[in-house]
């Protein structure tokens, strides 16, 4: 199984060296020519004013918390469609009972209107 | 006639045979074997991740041609200097164009975090090109969670958004790196839950053994799943009608604002590399990938047909971002969560029951066909119960709106 | 083959630095990181149990995906309490939360 | 030492050495990226330990899903960040000495103790076997409806917590 591994291994290696590669080539031909008004923040050309400190929604919060919640889910469900063709019925049901108690947690969370945007 | 025939035959299996003749090379050369098969993998790496870099290069073009012709608007082959017949040569003018710009450093930017966000974005795109097949026994690695893997990636992926944007210290970056990752992962679910009904039919998470099961393309079997993932996985790109990483007239840029030079090349190349990497996963997953007349005799031509409806799909992407407009965040989450992840589960809930019931129902077991058929009938239903279930909220809004007007206006008496 | 002790080790390893942070930082979202590297320690420890005692069964790896719900209902939950504090206190310095120290 | 050994020192390293970096780091967004690394590490320990499906799931929870709700509810409490605070509370050399005591202790448990390990390769189809056990009466099928019901309450719970009133 670790043989399979190795071919995944090499090629995260040169994906990791390719942009690297590239960026240091650019490196090497761009021209350097620093001055303070270049490297200002880009604000539509007005004054930057203040640090990157924006109004920030809890709503944000509340949509990664329902993407960890299937995401753990899918954990689960994974191993489950893969054995899928040879369970019983009555373990495909169990598996539709943890879709559907997946279903209920997100119509709650429809309810309780925290899937509007604000 | 001789020669002609064994020519023919190391043409059939064009790639693999190159591959047995540099292996030969270098037992030749006297190298033993653990190292021969670690460079032999090294070189298929190379292969495996230039090839979606070849791939951009090519749609970065066929983008700008397609633009063009669809919007009536000048393409790159009058574009006023010469970029060679047909415009070809264009991407290359933009790569060089790239590497010679300055690189603006912006004011306190946190260093690392900012320089480290465009290698990552290309090192994740990259990386899901291990397990794709690219003919029968053309694949990176044939892992068994490849399915699994290419989702774990372009999960893990999404970290990299948030660091370019904060780290950037732009407000425009920040609000845009958050509210593209709201975006994505929310998209993420229904594209999850489309490869787990996937799954659940093929009963295999290898990739070859997905495109192996697919006698009658999965896109025949499982419409609604197809749909689900197509949507899906054209927001997870960000292509037109769910781009919010770029905005241009909201966020100006979205997270990559403040990069330039060949760092913004990085994302740039991203994006592509993201879009061609999608359409290879739809090809296979639901159009059989490789598979098609003729396969068994000449292997290459699998490599041809994956090509090919890879192609497909990347044309069927071109169009959709080229002629439609952007939604609105709003709209576009509402439409993730209230639309697509319901019917997502519900498809997921159904397939799995349905096909259960089949092995169930037919003890002697039943014929590919009939199978697909009943699976085709179902997704039928489930397309038409969506249809009216939303024609019958559509139709209650109207209603509770015309009431609502009505009563504004006070020409019409309210009646509960 | 890598003894199984290195990975007992490791882990263990990885376990203190988890703790300490656990016990010393005083932003409470280090406190929970914290906490995440105690739980991904535990699984190294039982998928080592699993690879090198019983491979042929599932159990060891069926406990590590239920260490992962876990983890994920903890990071949830912890999380919203903490969004929530700072709403009301302004801080999520675990010092200062002391409402319900007595 | 063989090729599993230097990857196991590799992975190691990353995991050990990102976690330090985790626990010193002075803001709170570098040390989510520094845990998002020793998270990375671990993936790497999974594959050597013939569990891939782990090792991407790491990858794809632990680095995509929780990862993002940690740096969101980071930048929720940013107001925290603009103030200079000291980063550890004045007990953090007994935690350190605490956890460092530990440490001596159980290396030396787990050193000392005759493991009775088995040489048997993992089998090609662990995966469909953890399948096949999740859903087993005889095996898991209860504690994975649990799972479900647990998900759905830390849902609920952090929903009706967080949601602004």
């Amino acid at each position: 199984m670790l043989e399979q591994f190795i071919f995944v291994g090499v090629l995260l290696v040169v994906a990791l060296f390719l942009p690297v590669v590239l960026i240091g080539l650019a490196w090497l031909l761009r021209p350097k020519r620093p001055n303070p008004r270049k490297s200002e923040i880009y604000e539509c050309g007005l004054q930057p004013h203040g640090e990157n400190w924006v109004q920030f929604k809890a709503q944000y919060y509340i949509f990664a918390l329902v993407f960890l919640i299937f995401d753990v889910e899918a954990v689960f469900l994974f191993p489950w469609a893969l054995v899928y063709n040879w369970l019983p019925l009555y373990a495909v049901l169990e598996g539709v009972l943890f879709i559907a108690l997946l279903a209920a947690a997100l119509v709650y969370a429809w309810q309780k209107g925290a899937l509007e945007w604000m | 006639m001789e020669s002609l025939s064994r020519f023919l035959a190391f043409l059939a299996d064009a790639i693999v045979n190159i591959g047995d003749w540099i292996r030969g090379l270098l037992l030749g050369a006297g190298l033993v074997d653990p190292w021969v098969s670690l460079i032999m993998k090294a070189i298929g790496a190379l292969v495996v991740a230039f090839f979606p870099l070849m791939v951009v290069v090519f749609l970065i073009w066929a983008y700008r041609k397609v633009a063009a012709r669809m919007q009536g608007r000048l393409g790159p082959n009058s574009s006023g200097t010469w970029a060679g017949p047909y415009g070809i040569l264009q991407t290359f003018a933009d790569a060089i164009k790239m590497l010679t710009k300055e690189d603006i450093r912006p004011q306190g930017i946190d260093l690392i975090p900012y320089n480290l966000a465009p290698i990552l974005v290309v090192f994740a795109s990259i990386a899901t090109w291990a397990v794709m097949p690219f003919g029968p026994r053309l694949i990176g690695s044939d892992l068994n969670i490849g399915i699994f893997y290419i989702l774990a990636f372009s999960s893990a992926a999404l970290v990299v958004f948030l660091m370019a944007g904060w780290s950037s210290n732009n407000k425009y970056a920040t609000v845009g790196a958050f509210r593209s990752v709201a975006q994505l992962i929310g998209y993420e679910i229904p594209q999850l839950l489309a490869v787990l009904t996937v799954v659940m039919v093929t009963g295999s998470l290898r990739m070859q053994e997905i495109v192996g099961q697919q006698e009658i393309p999965l896109l025949f079997q499982l419409p609604v799943t197809a749909f689900i993932f197509f949507l899906a996985s054209m927001a997870e790109v960000n292509a037109r009608p769910f781009e919010l990483l770029e905005a241009e007239s909201e966020l100006v840029c979205g997270y990559f604002i403040e990069y330039s030079g060949m760092k913004f090349g990085m994302f740039y190349l991203g994006e592509f590399m993201n879009s061609t990497a999608v359409a290879a996963l739809f090809a296979t997953l639901f159009l059989g990938g490789w598979r098609g007349p003729w396969v068994e005799q000449a292997p290459i031509l699998g490599t041809v047909w994956f090509l090919l409806k890879m192609g497909l799909m990347l044309l069927l992407w071109m169009f959709i971002q080229i002629t439609f407009p952007r939604l609105r965040i709003d709209q576009m989450l509402a439409f993730n969560w209230k639309f697509l992840v319901p019917l997502a589960l519900a498809n997921l809930c159904v397939i799995g029951l349905v096909n259960k019931g089949i092995t169930e129902w037919f003890p002697g077991g039943v014929s590919t066909w009939t199978r697909a058929g009943i699976l085709l009938m179902t997704n039928v239903g489930i397309f038409l119960a969506t249809w009216g279930i939303l024609a019958a909220l559509e139709r209650r809004e109207q209603r509770r709106r015309e009431t609502w007007r009505a009563a504004q206006v006070g020409e019409v008496e309210v009646s509960a | 083959m890598v003894p199984l002790q290195w990975y007992l080790v490791l882990s263990a390893a990885l376990f203190c630095v988890g703790l300490y942070a656990v016990l010393a930082r005083r932003n409470a979202i280090s406190i929970l990181m914290g906490i995440e590297l105690m739980l991904n320690a535990v699984n190294i420890n039982l998928l080592a149990f699993w690879r090198y005692t019983q491979p042929e069964a599932a159990v060891g790896q069926a406990f590590a995906a239920f260490v992962y719900a876990v983890a994920a209902a903890e990071v949830a939950v912890g999380l919203a309490l903490i969004v929530s504090i700072y709403r009301n206190r302004e801080t999520v310095d675990v010092d200062e939360i002391n409402l319900l120290k007595w | 030492m063989t090729v599993q050994q230097v990857l196991f020192f590799l992975f190691g390293a990353i995991a050990l050495g990102a976690a330090i970096g985790m626990v010193t780091a002075r803001k709170v967004f570098h040390a989510a990226l520094w845990m998002l690394l020793a998270f990375f590490g671990v993936a790497g320990l999974y594959v050597l330990l013939e569990a891939p499906f782990f090792a991407a799931a790491q990858l794809f929870v632990y680095m995509g899903a929780i990862g993002v709700l940690i740096i969101y509810a980071i930048m929720l409490t940013r107001g925290m960040m603009r103030q200079r605070l000291p980063r550890v509370n004045d007990q953090w050399w007994f935690a350190g000495l605490l956890a460092a005591a530990l440490l001596v202790v159980l290396a030396w448990l787990v050193w000392q103790h005759p493991w009775a390990t088995t040489t048997a390769a993992a089998p090609a189809d662990s995966l469909n076997r953890l399948g096949l056990t999740l859903v087993d009466p005889e095996g898991f099928a209860l504690p994975f409806e649990v799972a479900s019901v647990l998900l759905v309450m830390a849902l609920i719970g952090a929903v009706t917590i967080v949601r602004e009133r």
